[in-house]
């Protein structure tokens, strides 16, 4: 019995490394007991991380799957098993199981075509997965918009990484906005959705949006505007999960379950669903 | 004493002003009473919600005592009065469901009977001794 | 087929019982049935149904699916699992057998659940065709013939034997060990059992309602139906309809501390509970008709568009036997969809 | 989680002795969230604070577990350390090894096993502390004393004295209170008014005291240091500022013949008057319902007469709003109704009275201006009966009177008694009485001169009846003692009514959400330790509102009243117990449980509107601690059936993992 | 048969809606077959014509939804009131649970109301058809030729045979005569148990409540459970879960939830009607009531608004837990 794998069965990783991105979000990074990655996945699917005796909740993978070494989680402080990850230490031992979801169609739909990416707050976290990986096979794709914003410059998730290496590659415009004035930036003030209309792209690529709610129809409303089709735009949906694997039944809008035919959704598909996430 | 007596595990909640004092008193006048009892400080015997009572039967206690001041000396001045309606009413209910009522006791233990809280707490570790282990209200994901 | 006397039953169940737990609804003190373990003595009921479904030996209640144990930062993780018990559930109406079919297009569609499958491995299913249905019986809306269940073994009763025949070979091995309590017969006597029935069927109240309007696909014009708002005003939001349900299969994960360990279970959810999709930054489904609409809009509509149409309904009642208010999937069904008007 | 540190003291021998401390911080090392774990000699000695502090700092600790003695020894000296060391001093959990373990168990091993699962609580429960900080409020500097009786008078004068602005709401046209209406006063014999009276005087003249006479509280609002008070000041058609309290209005009143309830009734006032020559205000007062002029418009008299122009008969009832930090009730006590008194025949004759009544006939200024006269004919009694425990005392079950005693009754008894004999050595005087109760200095003494000196016959037993026949008044006794039934026939008996809280006082008690007993008498906070507070922060208590008291008693709880409020307005802030109940108001019900149960008043209702979940909005009704009027006790939170109240310190989720740890 | 028919209700209810009292009516609504009828908000003349039903098995009680139906109606709000709905009525306004001055409240009289499962007890089950004639039911089933008469006593539920009031203690207006409160002998059961040994009444409990499935029918439908988050669904209050794991989860949940309606329940009975598996829980409710009449006097919640419960109230002289059990040795 105990040699029959069981997708519920997580298995042990521990967090090797702990990053503080922002006041409240932080970065972990996770191995298994070996030091090895838990498992291969692709960019736009999730783990479920789970603290025994706190509660399990799915996060996506922010690392690329290009990242041979290790997996790291982007995670917001919003509820009691995040609230319990963010004050662990390194070496804390958790569980892991997954890959779970669709993955974004990098290597189908994506590849030959200029990409968008969008991310408003912790909406970064499941791009940079994606964003990694494109950089990562640079010479797939055209040319890279990324435009991320954030409340402050302080909730500018991987800002770091953002202005030293994806600022810095050919063919990468990285472009940043924050919600108000705030000393010591000099870069765009104001929200995501009109900073996008005001940078005005080009309607031949594939979109990519993450963020909150708002966030994400406001902008699928500005690139409607500026001519994009919803076929070429995506983004990915987060509701409460349990199994991962579409059996306990909660995650689901219409006959589709966020965990197993999402998180990514085409926007025109979700144009099908009913309104219900 | 029986030498292979069952050892009961006791939950005792003491009022901060009266009982948990009568504790320590028993403590400053060196009056032994078994080791079984654990006392868990309350600022007034009114703060014993049933469902802590419950949880400690859940989790593997033999027997609940509660302790406050003596009713008209409720550090609070009327704590201990709803606390002797609720476990009244409590209790009764516990018996009614067919459980040992002797598993719970509620006293009233001023700050000066420290003498009171060592034979309180004597009795009633023999007294749930006797009875023996906690089967009607057990969880048994939660035994050893 | 074979046949035995009804007379030598308790020999049938005795045989059972040596080599697997066997397992049949028995009339309690209230006036229901429940399924319960046979021991020498215990009488098998003649009532239709049992109030819970015998979906609970597949995927019960509660299941602790593992334990941990933390000390300091560690975690270790103690697989619990084991293989199932044999046994045998004798007496499984069709309506129910049917249900099986529901949760496996669930449980064992890969990746499969491993507890589920195991339960489903060691148990053998012996149906017993219908002899009595009731006002709130309306499986033949779902394509299920009462007097034809399905089954390992489907079995008939008949005044003064009951009938068995084999379908699998699960149940063939269970019927070769009751060769001796038994004799080959031809289905005569169960094809006038079966007429018999048949003709009860049409004088069930529900016998007309139809699924027309309903199934995969329909999630646009059913979603906003102006309806969902009086069919749900009285919900009062428990959880009988779910837990009462053979095909209800939603789950909760959940970690119980022991004080000694961590055991993670899983447990019946129900999708009519407010906090069934709440999570920590909000919910999707905030109102009860939002709730109320996910249940039916799932059986009759989400559930056949992933499975070829088959609805995650089996017409056996208990929702409307049970609900306290009085609201359940047919009353849905005869506002909603084809049967509007009837 | 918290980084915890755990310290275990060997207090010298005294935990070490019998528990094997090491063994205990090795065993913590590795429950939740400990970081650090390690034992001292003396955990509270410097050395073993500045051990802490340093931990912390080293460790970067946010929780700290002492196992050490009982935390009614030195939890305040560790929440100190913890402060010293930059922590909030409520990260501070201490598991009691010393009292509730080493001391009283002899085994080492089971003393070792207890301590470190009192220590496993004490984790568990620093792990789910929160900071806390106690709330800040501002205190009004400026005392309201309701009733202006010795007992008012006297905390007010007090308060003042200290500095602070005091206001007198008297409901009566002056001040004085019961006291005015006195003879004499035991065991002393000084003449009341004598003593009062300058009283009184100081009160009109002290800058810092304002009296509100003929006026009453209408609204209390607020709490401690902040109450919002509402007086009603009722009009008494006479401008206040302007009367000089000559009393040519009342000698040329022509509606004269209205009961005096100074006197009892016993004689009659005009319609305009000035209770008595002594009062303060010394102002006029219109009795509205006897004035011709406010019922039917025709008179006018006194407004003629009066040089001042004080007069004003279209003057309202006037709402003064004010702000106190503190309040006193002072509202005393009255005799009890003898209407149920049947037997003693009260309502048929007029020769029988109450005691209070028999202060106003020997008093000086009274209706017989001090002459002992019988109300009926006016002719000198020449055996009076006085009888005791009149509805004091009584059978719980009996239909009236009092269960308690009124405790002054002896004495006042034993006093007239002996005043009679002292001026009419020819009168016989009885007393009837159940026991004479005389603790108190001087008392017993005082009763025993009343006797043996003065001849007063003092019969054990109780009156059975009172018959008026002619113009005697048969009394049927019985004398306990000799065992016998007597026949008195006297001129005049007096009653020793018992007393009873002023009526007043229970719908004040409402407004101020002070609690009662069930003779109406305000509760203290602690019947011993805190006699002159009410449980309700910021009222305090004075004088018989609180139970029956002789005059020095009143005074001096007066006195005693006036300096815990002088202690609070003392204060510029008052800071809270952080450890108080708070409501969570998305799962509050708005039933009032909560607010049933808590003995302070602290919990209030308001409506509050929240978004639905169908994003409307509902107002719903909400509970709402005042965290400076909450004192912590938790009764709220085990009312509240949906968990929405709390205790901060003690939360339902602390208790639960200490109770987890301990059954573990 | 009830003493009110279906038609007065409706001319009642479409007199009020016509003449602007009420805009919504609270009643019960056909259902599938002769039994089972379901709250339902009528709002014109029409819609009750067809759809509204009065009969014996009109059991379900109203109150409780005023908490959630009251507040969102344009105008006010009907709602029939049998007598033992109207002390839930009070002691939810005792709570403040609803507006007074949203509901319109008509107080009908009531004879009883039938318990299904005693029907088909009697008649076997396969129920084509129930019609009250006089005092008896007359029930068609799938199965029998003949009808079956059957005498509504006899298959009244059982709280209408202990039925504690036929007195209106709330309504803005009453239809047909007022009762009396009656001398009920609903304690009996109670003491049954109480008479029994502890052993017995465990294995009596045990088996009671190994059944239950946790479904909250229970809780979901008692008037006094309106928490805005019951502890049980709340994360955060320690006790929450949600499915019976084992015997202690079970008893855990029954316990806690009568405790906190305890001094509350005015005793209506609808958790026991409701109990998918006709677990007797009343029983524990009407053993809180029994102890605090004996205990603390009689006392019935919802008599009167704003009377305060048992349990957050006291004397000086209440009895002592340990007294509780002197009262009469009821282990012997």
């Amino acid at each position: 019995m105990n040699n029959v794998n069981d997708t519920l069965i997580p298995k042990i990783g521990v967090i090797t490394d702990v990053r503080i991105d922002t006041p409240d979000i932080k970065t972990f990074r996770v191995v298994t007991l070996d030091g090895k990655k838990a498992f291969d996945h692709m960019p736009g699917q999730c783990a479920m991380l789970s603290v025994p005796g706190v509660g399990e909740a799915m996060f996506s993978i922010t690392s690329s799957p290009t990242n041979e070494e290790f997996m790291e989680f982007s995670i917001k402080k919003c509820g009691c098993v995040t609230d319990w990850l963010h004050q662990a230490e390194v070496g804390q031992q958790i569980t892991i199981r997954g890959p779970y979801g669709k993955p974004f169609p990098v290597d189908d739909v994506f590849a030959g075509k200029d990409l968008l990416f969008i991310a408003g707050g912790v909406g970064l976290a499941p791009l940079r997965s994606v964003i990694n990986y494109c950089r990562h096979y640079r010479d797939r794709y055209g040319k890279i918009d990324i435009v991320y914003g954030s409340r402050s410059k302080d909730d500018l998730l991987d800002y770091q990484e953002i202005i030293n290496e994806w600022a810095t590659d050919e063919g990468v415009d990285v472009h940043l906005t924050i919600d108000n004035p705030q000393e010591g930036w000099d870069g765009h003030v104001g929200f995501v959705p009109n900073f996008v209309k005001e940078l005005g792209f080009d309607t031949d690529k594939v979109a990519v949006l993450c963020g909150p709610p708002i966030m994400i129809k406001f902008t699928l409303d500005g690139l409607c505007g500026l001519g994009f089709d919803k076929t070429n735009v995506y983004t990915t949906l987060e509701l409460r999960m349990k199994c991962g694997v579409g059996k306990c039944g909660r995650c689901n809008v219409g006959a589709k379950y966020v965990c197993k035919d999402g998180p990514v959704f085409r926007c025109d598909e979700l144009d099908e669903l009913p309104d219900e996430y | 004493m029986q030498v292979n007596e069952y050892k009961p595990l006791i939950v005792a909640f003491c009022c901060n002003w009266c009982s948990y004092a009568g504790a320590d008193l028993a403590g400053n006048n060196r009056l032994a009473y078994p080791a079984d009892v654990k006392i868990i400080r309350v600022p007034c015997s009114c703060r014993v919600n049933p469902t802590f009572i419950l949880r400690a039967f859940q989790r593997g206690a033999d027997g609940v005592i509660i302790c406050g001041c003596h009713p008209g000396d409720c550090h609070y001045t009327s704590g201990n009065y709803y606390t002797r309606r609720r476990m009244a009413a409590l209790f009764s209910m516990l018996d009614f469901l067919g459980i040992e009522k002797e598993r719970t006791r509620l006293e009233w233990v001023s700050a000066a009977e420290g003498a009171k809280f060592a034979a309180t707490m004597n009795d009633f570790v023999q007294t749930v001794a006797s009875l023996g282990e906690n089967k009607r209200l057990e969880d048994l994901r939660c035994k050893k | 087929m074979r046949k035995c006397s009804l007379e030598k039953i308790n020999e049938i169940f005795a045989a059972i019982a040596k080599n697997a737990a066997l397992y049949l609804p028995v009339d309690r003190t209230d006036g229901s049935a429940a399924y319960k373990k046979w021991e020498e003595g215990t009488v098998w009921s003649n009532a239709l149904n049992t109030v819970r479904s015998p979906k609970d030996f597949f995927f019960p209640q509660t299941e602790d699916l593992m334990r941990f144990k933390t000390k300091g930062k560690t975690v270790q993780l103690e697989d619990i699992r084991t293989e199932a018990e044999a046994f045998v559930v004798f007496g499984v109406r069709a309506c129910d057998v049917k249900s099986f079919d529901i949760l496996d297009r669930v449980f064992l569609t890969e990746p499969a659940d491993s507890f589920y499958a195991n339960r489903r491995n060691h148990g053998v299913i012996v149906s017993l065709a219908c002899t009595r249905p009731v006002e709130t019986c309306f499986c033949k809306t779902f394509g299920i013939d009462p007097s034809a269940p399905a089954g390992d073994i489907s079995a008939w009763k008949t005044e003064s034997d009951i009938f068995f025949e084999a379908n699998t070979e699960k149940g063939k091995a269970l019927l070769h060990t009751l060769s001796e309590l038994t004799e080959e017969c031809d289905d005569g006597a169960v094809a006038e059992q079966k007429a018999k029935i048949n003709a009860v069927m049409e004088k069930l109240p529900l016998k007309d309602l139809s699924t027309k309007g309903f199934g995969g696909g329909k999630t646009a014009e059913l979603f906003d139906a102006p309806e969902w708002d009086e069919l749900s005003s009285a919900c009062l939001g428990c959880g009988t309809c779910t837990f009462v349900c053979p095909t209800c299969q939603c789950y909760d994960i959940k970690d119980f501390n022991t004080g000694n360990g961590v055991i993670r279970f899983r447990c019946w959810d129900s999708c009519m509970y407010s906090d069934f999709t709440k999570m920590a930054h909000g919910n999707n489904r905030l109102t009860q008709k939002e709730r109320f609409r996910q249940r039916f809009m799932h059986k009759l509509v989400y559930y056949p568009e992933n499975n070829d149409g088959l609805f995650s309904c089996v017409g056996c009642g208990r929702c409307l036997a049970k609900c306290p208010i009085s609201m359940n999937i047919v009353k849905v069904m005869k506002k909603i969809g084809g049967n509007k008007g009837e | 989680m918290q980084r915890v540190g755990v310290f275990v003291c060997w207090c010298g021998s005294n935990i070490a002795g019998t528990v094997d401390v090491k063994a205990v911080a090795e065993a913590l090392k590795n429950e939740p969230g400990v970081v650090f774990s390690t034992d001292y000699q003396y955990m509270c000695s410097q050395a073993g604070q500045d051990m802490i502090i340093n931990a912390v700092k080293e460790h970067n600790l946010t929780g700290i577990v002492v196992c050490s003695c009982s935390p009614r020894m030195h939890e305040a000296t560790f929440r100190k350390t913890a402060a010293a060391a930059g922590l909030n001093p409520y990260m501070v959990e201490i598991a009691n090894i010393r009292e509730q373990c080493s001391w009283v168990h002899k085994d080492m091993a089971l003393g070792t096993e207890k301590a470190i699962i009192l220590g496993k609580a004490a984790v568990a429960k620093v792990n789910l502390n929160a900071p806390l900080t106690p709330g800040q409020s501002p205190v009004t500097k400026r005392a309201l004393v309701i009733g202006g009786g010795i007992a008012g008078i006297q905390t007010a004068l007090d308060i003042a004295d200290a500095g602070f602005e005091v206001d007198i709401v008297e409901k009566k046209p002056t001040i004085g209170g019961k006291m005015a209406q006195l003879d004499k006063t035991f065991p002393t014999l000084d003449c009341a008014a004598c003593i009062l009276t300058p009283k009184m005087v100081d009160v009109a003249q002290n800058d810092k005291i304002r009296i509100f006479s003929y006026s009453e509280v209408a609204e209390v609002k607020g709490f401690v240091g902040n109450f919002d008070v509402t007086i009603k000041k009722n009009a008494r058609y006479v401008k206040e500022d302007i009367c000089t309290g000559c009393g040519a209005c009342v000698e040329k009143c022509p509606m004269k013949k209205n009961p005096n309830e100074f006197n009892l009734g016993m004689d009659n006032r005009p319609a305009i008057y000035i209770p008595f020559a002594q009062a303060v205000p010394k102002v006029a007062t219109i009795d509205p319902n006897a004035c011709n002029m406010l019922k039917n418009g025709k008179c006018g008299v006194c407004a003629r007469i009066c040089t001042a122009g004080a007069i004003d008969y279209t003057q309202k009832d006037e709402y003064i709003e004010e702000k106190y930090g503190a309040i006193v009730v002072a509202t005393g006590f009255n005799p009890i109704s003898m209407d149920k008194f049947d037997e003693f025949a009260y309502n048929q004759s007029k020769d029988v009275i109450t005691s209070l009544e028999f202060e106003r006939l020997t008093n000086a200024a009274g209706p017989t201006a001090g002459h002992l006269e019988r109300p009926s004919d006016g002719r000198s009694p020449k055996t009076i009966v006085f009888v005791q425990c009149v509805g004091s005392r009584c059978d719980a079950c009996a239909e009236k009177g009092k269960e308690y005693c009124s405790k002054i009754c002896c004495m006042y008894t034993a006093k007239h008694a002996m005043l009679v004999r002292d001026k009419y050595p020819e009168t016989e005087v009885y007393v009837f009485y159940i026991d004479v109760r005389t603790p108190g200095k001087n008392f017993d003494e005082f009763y025993r001169r009343a006797v043996e000196e003065y001849g007063v016959k003092y019969v054990k037993g109780m009156v059975g009846k009172v018959v008026p026949e002619g113009d005697k008044l048969k009394v049927q006794a019985s004398d306990l003692l000799a065992n016998k039934q007597l026949h008195i026939d006297a001129d005049l008996v007096v009653l020793a009514a018992a007393i009873e809280p002023d009526k007043s006082a229970r719908p004040l008690a409402t407004m101020l959400t002070a609690s009662m007993d069930t003779n109406d008498f305000f509760t203290e906070a602690h019947p011993k330790l805190r006699p002159v507070e009410s449980p309700t922060a910021g009222v305090f208590l004075s004088g018989a509102c609180q139970g029956p008291k002789d005059i020095p008693e009143t005074v001096s709880q007066a006195s005693a009243a006036a300096a815990k409020v002088i202690g609070l307005l003392a204060k510029d802030k008052l800071t809270g117990n952080p450890c108080i109940a708070h409501s969570d108001e998305l799962m509050c019900n708005g039933c009032s449980s909560c607010a049933n149960v808590c003995p302070y008043g602290a919990i209030t209702y308001e409506d509050k509107e929240f978004r639905m979940p169908d994003r409307t909005t509902k107002v719903r009704r909400v509970a709402s601690v005042n965290p400076a009027v909450c004192q912590g006790c938790g009764a709220c939170t085990v009312a509240c059936p949906s968990g929405a109240m709390d205790l901060k310190g003690f939360a339902n989720l602390q208790i639960m993992a200490e109770v987890d740890a301990i059954c573990k | 048969m009830q003493k009110i028919t279906r038609e007065q209700l409706i001319a009642k209810a479409s007199e009020l809606l016509s003449n602007g009292t009420v805009s919504q009516v609270l009643g019960w609504g056909k259902g599938e077959f002769d039994y089972d009828v379901t709250p339902t908000l009528f709002s014109s003349a029409e819609e009750l014509e067809n759809g509204f039903v009065f009969n014996d098995f009109c059991g379900a009680n109203f109150s409780k939804y005023l908490v959630s139906k009251a507040a969102k109606a344009d105008g006010k709000l009907l709602v029939f009131l049998k007598p033992c709905d109207t002390y839930s009525f009070n002691q939810l306004l005792t709570e403040h649970r609803f507006d007074r001055e949203k509901v319109y409240a008509v107080g009908i009289p009531c004879e009883g109301m039938a318990d299904i499962s005693k029907v088909k007890a009697i008649s076997g089950d396969g129920i084509a058809s129930i019609n009250a004639d006089g005092d008896n039911l007359v029930v068609t089933t799938l199965y029998e030729d003949a009808p079956i008469t059957i005498a509504t006593k006899d298959v009244l539920a059982e709280r209408c045979i202990n039925c504690k009031s036929k007195k209106h203690v709330a309504y803005d207006e009453l239809m047909g005569e007022e009762g009396e409160v009656l001398a009920s002998n609903r304690f009996d059961e109670v003491a049954r148990l109480e008479a029994m040994t502890a052993d017995e009444r465990f294995a009596f409990w045990q088996n009671e409540l190994s059944r239950c499935i946790r479904c909250n029918a229970c809780r979901d439908a008692c008037p006094a459970c309106t928490c805005e988050k019951c502890v049980f669904d709340n994360p955060n209050s320690g006790v929450e879960n949600k499915s019976p794991a084992n015997e202690f989860e079970e008893k855990l949940f029954h316990i806690i939830r009568a405790y906190h309606v305890a001094g509350r329940c005015t005793d209506c009975g609808e958790c026991s009607r409701v109990c998918p598996q006709n677990i007797p829980l009343h029983l524990l409710n009407r053993k809180f009531i029994k102890d605090i009449n004996e205990f603390y006097g009689e006392y019935q919640a919802g008599e009167e608004v704003d009377s305060r419960a048992p349990l957050v109230n006291y004397t000086t002289e209440d009895l002592e837990p340990g007294e509780v059990f002197d009262r009469g040795d009821n282990n012997a």
